[in-house]
């Protein structure tokens, strides 16, 4: 049986890159998943970590802190840290967070490696 | 049998203006708790289904009465999965007089009941201690309703 | 100011597993009462940011301790919208401790309190009469906030 | 300000047949609001009846039992009634109350009108 607290993120490389996609809704519950595969994802040090949002349904406070965090750990390994495909109701949480302008949002995971 | 407090209590009046609430609770926690999503969405059916049936058979459609659920999420027997009771003080009723029907004759209505039975494992209706009537529904999570993973559902 | 009973109560515990509940309860009851999508999505966030606060500073994460929410469809002056309370059994503290920091100052964190005073119109926390603090949110459902029809959202 | 209790169904006609297309959750508070308009409908005495669901989210027994009635008013004036775009999560109250054979259920709209 599944852990009920249990969220997937899927993992791929591309060109340097780490595309982490997380499916579920990111709450307090969930946030610390997310948290750690980040961590890992960094401790690769690559020269871009790009979190794909399109599965995500919802996003707390904590999820936001979580992207905040690696933003920071991003910045100390000189990676670019780049979101994409959030939804509208996930978006709305950055703008109310006044954290649309802080990060770099792309359209979909394509326009993240460029950006 | 152990008896645990609920996880969850809710107090709802007999509004059918509420049952949108009701229904989008028990689909958010059986989704967290692993259920399947279409699953969850029969749960959340048969829950929708049981708490229009106070209103419009136990309340004869007044607006302004409780019902009242309960969410534990263990089975009676403690496996994972859901137990829910529905309660109301409605005028009490012969248990047995609340049944699906057969549905080859096909018309409006009378389905709600078979739809409950249909989607849980077990549902009783009985007469509560002092007034009103209590509806316990039981639903364990098994591997045929788990999903291996969450997804989202947009 | 007349006090009716609200039209909904919710007991659940300290436990974030059920906060998904918890707050697709309040999106689905919104949307019924006629806010528009994106602004109910907000008033869910609101109530989960302040469900989840009690449980990381009311209870310090103990995940076994009773939170209470209380949904009235009136604000206090009787207009349409929303009147919500949250209560606790935590130690009582100085409800002017409790505020949002400056944004401009980006780190991780802290931005619960301010996400519940930039939906809500009036968020207010106090000292409850014998144990434990309480959250009183109001949101009027103005033309602003409302949508002309109700649209699925899949 | 909207009446809260408004479903919004949006009427089309084409080649004699009535389209209605529901937006909305219909449940207890909302399916006399669709059965109206089907009654509404029935009165203009079309050759085909389309229910286009893809705006509904959710339907519960009175939302079935109001289609049932339409169906049995369609058939007294030799209309066709025809259900089509359900979401899964509609789909499946058909399933468990066993109603899929009974309806004539289709993928979409062009579908139905040839139905
Ligand atoms: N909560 C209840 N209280 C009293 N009677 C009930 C209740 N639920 C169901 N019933 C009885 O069982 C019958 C079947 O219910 P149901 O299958 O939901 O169909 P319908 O509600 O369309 O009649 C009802 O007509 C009613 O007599
Ligand atoms: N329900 C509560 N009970 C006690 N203290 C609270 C409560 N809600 C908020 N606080 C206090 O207000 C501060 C700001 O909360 P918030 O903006 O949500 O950020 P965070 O939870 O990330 O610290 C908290 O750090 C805490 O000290």
């Amino acid at each position: 049986m599944a852990s009920p607290n249990e969220l997937e993120v899927v993992w791929e490389t591309r060109d340097g890159a780490t595309i982490l996609k997380p499916a579920g809704d990111i709450d307090l519950s969930r946030s610390p998943v997310l948290r750690n595969d980040i961590r890992k994802a960094i401790g690769d040090k690559p020269g871009r970590l790009v979190i794909e949002l399109s599965g995500v349904s919802y996003m707390d406070s904590s999820g936001v802190a979580t992207l905040v965090e690696a933003m920071q750990l991003a910045r100390k390994i000189n990676a670019k840290l780049v979101l994409c495909a959030l939804t509208d109701r996930v978006h709305s949480i950055f703008e109310i967070a006044r954290l649309d302008q802080f990060f770099t949002i792309c359209a979909d995971v394509n326009e993240a490696m460029e950006a | 049998m152990s008896d645990p407090k609920p996880v969850i209590e809710i107090r709802l009046l007999s509004d059918p203006m509420y049952l949108a609430g009701a229904r989008e609770l028990v689909l958010g926690l059986t989704r967290r708790l692993g259920f399947k999503q279409d699953e969850s969405g029969r749960i959340a059916l048969a829950v929708d289904e049981a708490l229009a049936n106070v209103i419009n058979h136990g309340y004869a459609r007044a607006l302004d009465r409780p019902i009242w659920m309960s969410i534990w999420t263990q089975t009676p027997e403690g496996l994972p999965g859901l137990r829910i009771t529905i309660e109301d003080e409605a005028k009490q009723i012969d248990p047995d007089s609340i049944c699906g029907r057969d549905l080859d004759d096909v018309k409006p209505g009378g389905l709600g009941v078979h739809i409950i039975r249909e989607v849980m494992d077990k549902a009783v209706y009985e007469r509560r201690e002092s007034v009103g009537m209590r509806l316990t529904m039981i639903k364990a999570l098994t591997p045929k309703s788990t999903h291996a993973r969450e997804h989202a559902n947009g």
